[in-house]
Parts: C-alpha cells; structure tokens; sequence
C-alpha cells in the first residue's frame, strides 16, 4: 500500500528498504520525517491529537501521489500519516519518494508535504498547560502548496543530471 | 443525506454526524450551510463564520456554489493542518 | 562525527536516531541516500569506483556543512559518502538534515547534494560492458549548485511554519 | 612541494603524487601547469586542456590564477563527480 494511515508507528527503513530493494533503477531517494514537537510558537505543547476524515484522507493523499507521478519520473512513493493522540519526539508522517535522479525525488516529496500540509483532511488538537486548542491553518503552508499550482515544471532532461 | 463534522465543527456542534432532508430549495454547498446555521445554536455557532468552514461531497473537497444534488455524504471541517 | 566518508555501507535509520533520539525540538527530517545505477544515458553500468582526495573531501564537506548550518537553522547534519567500488543498488551518499521546520531541513538536504556533486573531491569511474570510463561532470549539475551562490535566501519566519 | 594527481590526471601522469622544486619564476597555479606539462609527453597528455583540469593549494580549491609560494600540497584533478 502507497498510502497508509495508522495509529501506530512506522519504519521509514523498511518502507525505503520495500521501495528500493532488489532493483538498480534507483538513484536517488528522498525521506521526509514530521516529528510532534515540545514547543510551537514559544509555548510548551505536551501532546497532540490528530483527528482525520477516514476514507477521505486515504483518497485524497492518493490523488496527491498520482498527480506527484505525472509531474515526475517517481520509481516509488510511500505515504504513511499517523492519527491518534501523540507526544513530543513522536513522528506523525513519513513521505518517501524514489526516483533515477534526485531533483526529482526531492521535488516530488516536497509536492507532497506540502499539500498534506493544505489539502489533506487531518486536524491537530495541541495540549498545552492551560488547556488544548485546535492548530489554526497557517499561511505559510498555503503559499508553499499554491507554487505548485503552477503548471508542472518542465521535467530535467534525465540525461542531463 | 449524511452530514458530517470534523474536529472544532464537531465539537460545537455536539455530533459527528448526523442525517437531514434539507428542503427542496437547498442546492447548493452555501444554501445548504445557511440552513444548517438556522438549525439551533450549535449550529450557528460552529458555522459562524462561513469563509473558513470547508466541505467535501462523497470525500471531495467543493466550493460553496457546489450542487448537493445526489451527495450521500456532505462534510463540513475547518481548514486542514496534517502533515 | 557529522562528516564521514568510508568503504562500508551505512545505515540511515541509524544515523537519523542519532540526530533526533531524545530530543523534542526537531520537527522535521530529509534524508537523501544517492545509489548506484545499473544504466547512466541509456547504457548500463557493471559497477563504480569512487576516488577521493582523502584529506581535502572531508574538509571540504565538513565545510559545506558549516554553510549550510549559517544559512538554514539545523538541529543536526549527517553527511557519509563511500569511496571504493561499488555495484547498482549500492548506496553512495547520505545527507541527513534536521530542524524544526521542513523547508529548511528541504533546503539545507538540497544544498549539500547539489554541493557535494560540484566541489566535493570525488571521482566516479564507471565499469561498462566496453570498458572503464571516468563519469564526466555534467552541466546539470554545476547550474543547481549555482542556484546557491546569490547572498543566502532570507529565512522564512519560523513562527509562520 | 608535493604535487598530487587524482582521476584521469593520475593515469595519465602515470604517478599519484611526487616531490618537484620547480624554478623561481613559476609563481601561480597556472604556470606552475604549463612548467609540469613540459616535462613530458605523459604530463603533456595529463594537462593537454587546462580550462578543465582544477587545482587545490593544502587541499583547498583555487583557482589558476592563485600563487603557490608557501603551499605544501598541490593538487590536480578533473572537475569532480562526487555525491
């Protein structure tokens, strides 16, 4: 499976080792790790709950990685998203993307981040010591996801890299 | 047709989900908000402000324009923060 | 040891549990691990060796490492290259980068690759069915490590993430 | 000084590193390549298009313009294919 969505954790070394394993195509691959941080803005979080859309989040983090296939040469890609409650130094989503060259990889995993940051139906609920408060959208996240509105970049000439 | 809430709209609203037969004239994404708004307090409190609530027909996220003719399921959410 | 090079393997998972173990202020981890190709423009390849100035090379990425960590607030940096043969499949380079925020650790991952393929002193001699031939430089490559010699790109607000 | 060569330099010299006490006038890095490419066919051959071959002074990179007095370690070499 591409995409999973778990409670539990996950282990970026065997979803690299499922990806690259046996094949001499693969020439670069890229792993993005989000990690539950103790602090946000200054202040002390001590835990965080994600809660999702069941069903949609599957389907549109999949839509997302078919479209960061037709924009790159992508040999493999996995998506895995925690849900549930999480504490600091816990990782909350993994995105791994294998390609022949590495501007690829490094632009299809930043594609993908990006629109799980905007697009991907999860909510963040932090505990913080004077109680818990919903994450509010950010910005940022919006204009990093809308460069990708674009049209798709021109691909590398692979002979190139 | 099955409505459902995630996260802040569905605290304020009190349920997950839910199901409603809005009226006939109800056709789109906003029209139906706007009723829904009209249902009790929960509800116009948790649509309070329109320009942030988010929704998705049958797991698709759509525009407020959008036709609800034929969705089985409607969700309203706040803007999303996974990653 | 932030710079390593060597003729073993490494392990990524490893070396990404070093940077982050214990520690609740990372948000953010890009691995990037290049690998050895069985085909390059079309032709395969039977095998690599990679030759270093041994001396120069650790140097010069330990100096990498230091621009990268003047330009992007990183919370760690693994970087391990391989010298001495190698066959398709095999790992060559591994660039780790840690931070709170994921454009920088995106950035920061970049930077060094596109580095590490200009002005890190490695040569690549490749072993094809018609003989040994060193791997020519490519343009590519030296026009993405240019994209980082205008003054360093003003930090995003950290608080914006 | 010490003079190494790496890559295709190294076979073409036919030598990896050696000891050389060039004259007095050689003062950079670039007449110090056209002094060694008169040694010799197979150094001839090693810097037959100098625009390509690069240079580092104590393991750092220079360019051909750069005085070599005071270095210990030269270093030539092709343009590098690392990573």
């Amino acid at each position: 499976m591409r995409v999973r969505l778990q409670t539990e954790p996950f282990d970026a070394a065997a979803e690299v080792a499922a990806l690259t394993g046996g094949r001499t195509d693969v020439g670069a691959v890229v792993t993005f790790t989000g990690i539950c941080r103790a602090s946000e803005g200054g202040e002390p979080v001590t835990a965080m709950t994600l809660e999702h859309y069941p069903g949609m989040a599957e389907a549109e983090i999949a839509r997302h990685v078919e479209e960061a296939e037709r924009r790159w040469p992508l040999l493999g890609v996995r998506v895995i998203h925690r849900y549930g409650r999480l504490v600091p130094g816990e990782p909350i989503v993994l995105v791994v993307t294998a390609s022949a060259h590495r501007h690829d990889a490094f632009a299809a995993a930043e594609f993908l981040m990006d629109y799980l940051k905007t697009r991907a139906p999860f909510w963040k609920r932090e505990e913080r010591p004077d109680g818990a408060r919903w994450v509010e959208a950010k910005a940022a996240d919006d204009d990093a996801a809308a460069r990708w509105s674009a049209p798709a970049p021109p691909r590398r000439d692979a002979a190139a890299e | 047709m099955k409505i459902l809430y995630f996260a802040w709209m569905r605290e304020r609203v009190g349920k997950a989900e839910e199901d409603v037969t809005p009226p006939a004239e109800v056709a789109t994404v906003a029209q139906l908000v706007e009723w829904l708004a009209g249902r009790g307090e929960e509800y116009a409190h948790a649509f309070a402000n329109p320009k942030i609530v988010r929704a998705a027909i049958d797991r698709t996220h759509v525009k407020p324009d959008a036709p609800i003719a034929g969705a089985r399921e409607i969700a309203f959410f706040p803007p999303m923060t996974g990653g």
